[in-house]
């Protein structure tokens, strides 16, 4: 028996192993495949980068003789790793990525992408934990609910909102908020991440600053993000309503919220956590859309300024590390599972 | 020997909705019967004749759509008060049920949550009728466990980490948490091995003695009923079609049909291969007319063609309801 | 045609299918068009609707309602695009995956994990920004197409694994028929249903996309699209002037689209399995 | 579990009320002016050395904190001296030496007096340090500098150069002094982060946003020590903050909320934003837009490509334009048109305008077959007058009012005659009214813009591109990210930029403009030329040059030659049309006039207006709180 036993927790502990072995390695995987695709996409297309960086400096510097020009561009071949071979660019690339060293930004030279992205990142990182972390749970929880008492009017009501609302593209839906919540009803500032005039500094007053800068943009992520966790949830409660447990519970009179807590919502939950892990992707584009409506000082708000100003290199700064931020949720939020789930945890 | 539970002319089923109409299936058809104290009820009949949803309707709680009542009544007897169920709030019949009447469900191997401990749905099941501190109630359930002959450990791991006999065992142990009058238990020891069907067997049997209350056991494998049933009911196409004493049916079974299901039964000795009813159970959406038996049986008349026979005595612990039982 | 019957009985495919087919006659309205889209002052400027101008004219000069016609039209486009050939590329990679499995599959599913997990909309902005305005309708349909096929990939695989294990592939190549026959013959009837089921999230996922592109200002911006007209509605500040039915109208029009594909997607989901409908519905 | 979400609520509830509890701004809002920063995020927050390369000067640094010698001054047509004591400034008889004399009393902001030593170290810095943005001229031209006494600084040039002080002269940038006590100590002057700057300006740095958002400025105590408040007075904010928005939609609202004072907006979002009874703009009437911007919008034409080098073809599609739809698209209407290659500003209307009017009136393009045709239409700025007020808009009735508005003319809507001049060289329209060229082919043109659709650049484009497409052009709109680049390679057919390099706006001279247009200046395709605007046309004529040599020989103080050598560069880029000018540049300002008033309005015109401009330091004194 006790022999028995032991081998029972190797297996396990086998099994969990494989899991964590196959999920690292395949997010290394991914890591490798996103940033080389952010290497190679640029060099695939037709136009050329350094010529978007010079016009730039024609934009804003005063003429630049033609000298100079020709010269910046040996320069910014150099510094951005486009001189040499094709795979002496790609190690070269590697070589700065593993550094996080992505050059520097063409609008805002001299300033390096990397400094940008670490005053940038926080916001964004805050700003989209904080509303998924709200989205996913309000919009389980309302779902499960709502799931499983469809037929009452409230759940049909919520059904016919969550579908209206989801749809809705992002910009707009925020937009709205903040003409009726910053302008109308002046409650909450008109956009930024802090007050202005004053830096931020650790505080409690500060803290209170910024969540009440972050208000509406994660209202808007917690709303819009919401109400496709609802649908989701909704029509897996449905299956989970069925399932043997419950209807026994039921029949055994659990009662009504333990039921629907424990017993239906919990179970429903197990493959939204997967579902979470495939969406934050997703949910990291819509934040960086909801950032802009929000002038939030994120990546998004970076980003934009980047798109518009043509600042390629900042562009893939953002795209490099954006690709790191999610695959690294995901991983997390996929190494999470083991603990919600004891099926797998002790298989 | 009093009554517990009483069932007059129930007819119940579930409603289809189908293309463009909707359409009744009825599972349960003018089934009168009675369950006595301190006995155990089998209820017998090819899967699909309507035990279960019998069984179901016998559970007030479980009682609500898609199973509708569709006349009928259904009589409990709580200290000796007989309790029209159907008249009921749906508190009070919250209240009877598993106080005074349980339930084993069908493929009761998912009934606990499964990424709960066992203790867990023990302790909901407590909280819900029992009005105690957590502590109290967890001692409730271990000292119940234990006098069953389960280890108490069992309440602490995850259900996929215990076998189906454990798990069925663990379900009877649910079901008889509060020590309640009668039990239903819906095919209790199908999907089981034979080692395992004979523990939970035997652990029916013994609660059963032990607390002389009643148990209403629906299984199609008569070799259960055999074993432990006290009184059998034979179901056919939602009625019921012969009652009577275990060994009056094993013995003496009069309908065609109880014969076919008794000659099924594997016997020590036999030789050659036993015959199983021929051709197939009715459809409930297109029920023959008369005796709905009446295509399958051997001895078929005119008669079992255009009328349908009632339940009558054949003697006091005999009931049948088949034409050739009148001639 | 009990099928269709069947599904009609579902209030949402219903109202999905009046939604789409509303649409799409819009879409084939625009060619009876009396205007240019791309010309601009060809009507009064920033009037509300009124005859003739029923959804009212933008500050461009075009006729709201006609635009609109082109810009369903296009989105659409872009959308059946984008789905068909992501569809393509799914049903291939599901197919090699399931049939051939072991090596094969596993490095086909690590990718296509891979992909999955990407954030898609960022590699989109990366390429869209540097071929700044200047990708043609097509070229946006295939570019989404290239982004859009790994979650589908997944469920033609899984489809297939089920069928692999079906009696009719033993018999099917027992009878010596080849890879093809049988991949073409034997699994597409299967697998087609449920291609065709996941167009439906594939084309939301591709507008929604396309949408966010254009209010970026990253899409070619003289094509009216719902995204584009949606740019131009707010960037010309439709709102805060209280030109409400220029902006009105393609959130309207996107809400009615992407509702109406939700619908149908849901209800056919279910129809045609129950047991994965959850997984599939919502992933866009 | 309900307890909990009870709980729950509650902390929401009083997190939210306490979060209104501690309000925004940190220095008081009826003592600030707030305004927003044109070109958005500051990308180097803690970085103000703007010698060495670009810092964002317009987040305060170059309005508030640094004084140039010399400012041109749009609005009046002026160059103002600041930390100069005269202008113009002193040449010699062959221009091979320049003395600058200085204002007196002026002191850094730490308190250090400003003289002749910090414009000499400036100069001489400048020369030995090649990372400098100003090294290549100062390199070029200066032999040696050297201080005379502590306020007269001169300069002995390499060659002759009649126009060494422009490098001196702001708009928009040029060689301001440095401290020299803060600069001598500095190792490396390109790294130097410059941080807190030092300045002669009125204000000093109070603090910023390190993301780059906000940058706020407080007034100095010893104000009148700069040369700003020396002259004009003390300027009235006590602090001033420059802040930025991702979207125009959160500007507007804050404008309409009181949270922004000054704000640089689209045609569309000044129509938002006037909806507001507290918000003005440049004009109290329509059109708002703030018409003194000198810079003229216009269509380049390639001259190293087919068939744009033949005149005839650039004149055909300068007729093929109905500018009254054009100036819809491009301006709804607001900006003054200009036939000729600088904008209708102050400076400009008296020297070339009114010379011009009856050459313009009289100027014949010759059809062949001894057909001639009069293409200048006066009747343009009536005919733009009519349409705003169809539109709705009030228009004033004073023919004058409306020159000043629109504009004193532009070319005819004539594609008849374009027509005429096209079937000249051979082209021919199909049976579908397409136009081909000359060898067939089907006529396209890849009209390239910036990418940025809220610039002036991009709406020229859609404008143009509306145009010859309804002539029968198959027309291509093309923004790439390499806009600028590509126009400086020569890598496209017509382009939308400045018709030509902008003037001062300020004194008479014109030699900024022209020079692009001279013969060395052009370079094949592929190869860099040095101006976008006018360079990238690649345009030169003998004629040109000859007037740019006349020109370099005359005195920047001899007016009457300047404009005469002026009106005849003028009327040869009228004559050969090597790009299209369109209209005079204007600006949209939201101001709120909630906290503060006496802007600088068209009424009341006194400084540039602009917020962004490094002249809003001389608006300043003149400002009045709204509440007093």
């Amino acid at each position: 028996m006790d022999d028995l036993e032991e081998e029972n927790k190797r297996m396990k502990a086998k099994t969990l192993r494989t899991y964590l072995a196959r999920r690292i390695l395949q997010y290394i995987f991914v890591v490798f495949l996103g940033l080389s695709l952010v290497f190679f996409i640029p060099r695939l297309l037709p136009q050329d980068p350094i010529r978007a960086i010079i016009g730039q400096f024609q934009q804003h510097g005063a003429g630049l003789d033609t000298k100079t020009v020709e010269t910046m561009v040996v320069t910014f071949q150099e510094l951005f790793g486009l001189s040499g071979s094709l795979v002496e660019q790609y190690l070269t690339f590697w070589r700065r990525i593993l550094t996080l060293d992505f050059g520097p930004s063409f609008f805002q030279f001299p300033t390096p992408v990397s400094e940008l992205l670490r005053r940038f990142l926080p916001w964004t990182l805050g700003l989209m934990l904080t509303s998924t972390v709200v989205a996913w749970l309000i919009g389980n929880i309302i779902g499960g609910i709502a799931g499983y008492f469809s037929r009452s009017r409230w759940a049909r009501l919520m059904d016919v909102l969550a579908t209206v609302v989801r749809p809705m593209p992002h910009y707009v839906f925020g937009l709205v908020l903040l003409i009726l919540f910053a302008y109308l009803w002046k409650v909450f500032p008109l956009g930024g991440g802090a007050s202005i005039g004053k830096p931020l500094s650790f505080n409690i007053v500060s803290l209170l600053d910024v969540l009440r800068h972050s208000f509406l943009p994660i209202l808007t992520l917690v709303i819009l993000n919401g109400a496709v966790w609802y649908h989701q949830m909704r029509l897996l409660v449905q299956n989970v309503k069925n399932e043997d447990f419950v209807q026994y519970a039921k029949m055994g009179g659990v009662r009504t919220w333990c039921l629907v807590s424990q017993y239906v919502i919990r179970n429903a939950m197990l493959p939204q956590v997967t579902g979470l892990a495939l969406s934050i992707g997703q949910i990291y584009s819509a934040a960086i859309i909801v950032e802009i409506v929000f002038s939030y000082p994120g990546l998004g708000t970076l980003l934009f300024e980047a798109i518009s100003r043509a600042d390629y290199n900042l562009i893939m700064g953002i795209a490099a590390i954006s690709i790191l931020t999610v695959s690294t949720l995901v991983l997390i939020v996929d190494l999470l599972y083991p603990l919600l789930d004891p099926r797998i945890r002790y298989r | 020997m009093g009554l517990v539970l009483k069932l007059e002319s129930l007819r119940a089923g579930y409603i289809l909705r189908s293309l463009d109409r909707n359409r009744v299936i009825p599972a349960v058809n003018e089934v009168s019967l009675e369950i006595r104290d301190d006995e155990i009820y089998g209820i017998a009949g090819e899967s699909g004749s309507g035990k279960s949803t019998l069984l179901k309707t016998m559970f007030a709680t479980a009682i609500e759509p898609p199973l509708r009542i569709f006349g009928g009544k259904i009589y409990y007897y709580v200290q000796n008060k007989e309790i029209d169920v159907l008249t009921l709030s749906v508190q009070e019949k919250m209240r009877l049920s598993w106080q005074y009447v349980s339930y084993i469900p069908q493929g009761s191997m998912s009934v606990f949550n499964p990424i709960r401990k066992v203790r867990t749905v023990f302790l909901d099941f407590l909280k819900s009728h029992v009005k105690e501190g957590e502590e109290k109630l967890l001692a409730v359930a271990t000292r119940h466990v234990k006098a069953l002959g389960l280890a108490p450990e069992v309440l602490d791991a995850y259900p996929h980490q215990l076998s189906g006999g454990m798990k069925q065992r663990l379900a009877i142990a649910l079901a008889t948490l509060l020590n309640p009058r009668v039990i239903l238990a819906d095919e209790p020891t199908t999907a089981l091995d034979v080692v395992a069907q004979k523990a939970v067997i035997q652990l029916l049997r013994e609660i059963q003695r032990e607390s002389k209350n009643t148990i209403v056991l629906v299984t199609h494998d008569m070799g259960v009923h055999a074993n432990i049933a006290t009184r059998v009911a034979i179901m056919y196409a939602g009625k019921i079609v012969e009652e009577g004493s275990t060994t009056a049916i094993l013995k003496r079974p009069l309908h065609p049909y109880t014969k076919y299901l008794i000659d099924s039964l594997p016997r020590i000795g036999d030789k050659h291969v036993r015959e199983s009813v021929p051709g197939n159970p009715p459809s409930f959406l297109d029920l023959p007319s008369g005796c709905a038996f009446h295509p399958r049986c051997p001895y078929v008349q005119e008669i079992c063609k255009r009328e349908v026979p009632q339940l009558v005595n054949v003697n006091a612990e005999h009931k049948i309801a088949c034409w050739l039982e009148r001639r | 045609m009990k099928i269709v019957q069947e599904l009609f009985r579902d209030y949402r495919f219903t109202l999905g299918f009046i939604f789409l087919t509303a649409l799409v006659a819009l879409a084939f309205l625009s060619f009876l068009s009396p205007y240019d889209p791309v010309k601009w002052l060809q009507v009064p400027r920033d009037m509300p609707p009124s005859w003739p101008h029923i959804l009212g004219t933008n500050s461009k000069g075009q006729d709201v309602f006609w635009e609109a016609t082109f810009a369903i039209r296009n989105s659409l486009l872009i959308a059946l695009i984008a789905a068909s050939v992501s569809r393509i590329i799914a049903a291939v990679v599901g197919l090699i995956a399931g049939y051939k499995g072991g090596s094969v599959d596993q490095a086909l599913m690590f990718l296509t994990d891979g992909i999955l997990v990407l954030p898609l909309v960022m590699m989109l902005i990366l390429v869209a920004s540097i071929m700044k305005g200047q990708i043609s309708l097509v070229g946006l349909g295939i570019l989404l197409a290239f982004f859009g096929w790994p979650w589908d990939a997944r469920t033609v695989r899984a489809q297939v694994l089920s069928l692999r294990e079906q009696v009719f592939t033993q018999t099917a190549m027992l009878s010596g028929k080849g890879v093809l026959a049988l991949v073409l013959g034997e699994y597409m009837p299967h697998i087609s249903p449920l291609l065709l089921s996941t167009v439906l999230n594939n084309m939301t996922w591709s507008i929604s996309s396309e949408i966010t592109l254009a209010i970026l200002g990253l899409s070619k911006l003289e094509t009216p699209t719902l995204g584009t007209m949606l740019y131009w509605a707010l960037r010309r500040q439709a709102l805060l002037l209280g030109y409400w039915w220029w902006i009105l109208t393609p959130v309207v029009l996107t809400l009615v689209l992407l509702v109406g594909l939700y619908f149908i997607s849901v209800s056919l989901c279910e129809y045609l399995d129950p047991r994965t409908r959850a997984q599939r519905v919502t992933m866009e | 579990m309900r307890k909990g979400v009870r709980l729950m609520l509650i902390v929401l509830v009083v997190g939210i009320v306490l979060c209104f509890s501690c309000l925004a701004l940190a220095q008081p809002r009826e003592e600030t002016l707030i305004h927003d920063t044109v070109t958005g995020v500051v990308g180097t927050p803690d970085d103000f050395n703007t010698w060495a390369g670009w810092r964002w000067p317009d987040r305060g640094l170059h309005q508030y904190c640094l004084e140039p010698l010399w400012i041109a001054e749009p609005a009046t047509g002026e160059i103002l001296p600041l930390l100069a004591r005269a202008w113009p400034p002193e040449y010699n008889e062959d221009f091979t030496k320049m003395t600058i004399y200085l204002r007196e009393g002026i002191y850094w902001n730490d308190g250090i007096p400003f003289t002749a030593d910090d414009v000499v170290f400036t100069i001489e810095l400048h020369k030995r340090v090649p990372q400098l943005l100003m090294h290549g001229p100062m390199a070029e031209y200066v032999k040696e500098v050297r201080k005379i006494d502590d306020y007269t600084v001169e300069i002995a040039l390499t060659k002759p150069n009649s126009r060494f002080h422009s490098y001196f002269l702001d708009r928009w940038g040029a060689l301001r002094p440095m401290p020299k006590h803060v600069f001598e100590k500095v190792e490396d002057p390109i790294t130097f982060k410059f941080n807190p700057p030092v300045g002669t300006g009125p204000y000093v740095l109070e603090s910023y946003d390190p993301a780059g958002y906000w940058t706020t400025w407080k007034r100095r105590e010893d104000w009148d020590r700069s040369a700003t408040g020396q002259i004009y007075g003390e300027p009235k904010p006590k602090y001033i903050t420059t802040r930025v928005f991702a979207t125009e939609e959160a500007k507007i609202l804050a404008l309409l909320n009181g949270e922004l004072d000054l704000a640089y907006l689209s045609v569309e979002g000044m129509r938002a934003a006037m909806r507001a009874p507290h918000v003005r703009t440049w004009r109290k009437e329509w059109p708002w837009a703030c018409n003194i911007d000198p810079f003229v919008p216009g269509l380049v034409f390639n001259h190293m490509k087919e068939p744009y080098n033949l005149r005839d073809v650039r004149w055909a599609l300068t007729l093929a334009i109905n500018i009254e739809e054009f100036m819809t698209i491009a301006a709804d209407l607001m900006a003054p048109v200009s036939p000729i290659h600088i904008p209708p500003v102050p400076a400009y209307k008296k020297a070339y305008f009114e010379p011009m009017y009856e050459w313009l009136v009289n100027f014949e393009l010759d059809l062949g077959n001894g057909e001639k045709f009069k293409p200048f239409d006066p009747e343009v700025p009536f005919k733009l007058a009519a349409l705003a007020k169809k539109k709705g808009y009030p228009v004033p009735e004073d023919p004058e009012a409306i020159k000043d508005i629109f504009g004193i003319g532009w070319w005819k809507y004539a594609p008849d005659v374009a027509e005429k001049l096209l079937t000249k060289h051979g082209f021919f329209k199909d049976e579908f009214g397409r136009w081909h060229l000359p060898d067939g082919s089907l006529w396209r043109i890849q009209l390239s813009g910036h990418p940025e659709p809220t610039t002036f650049h991009h709406r020229t484009m859609l404008a143009a591109a509306d145009q010859w497409r309804k002539f029968g052009i198959g027309v291509e709109t093309w923004t790439p990210v390499a806009f600028t680049t590509l126009n400086l390679l020569g890598e496209f057919d017509v382009n939308t930029t400045w018709a030509a390099l902008e003037p001062w706006g300020a004194g008479v001279d014109l030699y900024r403009t022209l020079w692009p247009f001279h013969s060395s200046q052009v370079r094949p395709i592929g190869e860099y030329v040095a101006f976008d605007p006018g360079g990238s046309a690649r345009w030169s004529d003998p004629r040109m040059d000859e007037i740019i040599t006349k020109l370099e020989k005359v005195a920047i103080a001899d007016e009457k030659a300047t404009i005469e050598l002026g009106l005849e560069a003028l009327k040869l880029l009228v004559e050969e049309m090597p790009t299209i000018p369109v209209y005079g540049g204007i600006a949209f300002l939201g101001w709120s006039e909630m906290y503060w008033t006496n802007y600088p309005g068209a009424e009341n015109l006194y400084p540039h207006p602009w917020h962004w401009w490094p002249n809003f330091k001389l608006t300043l004194p003149f400002l009045k709180p709204a509440k007093e």
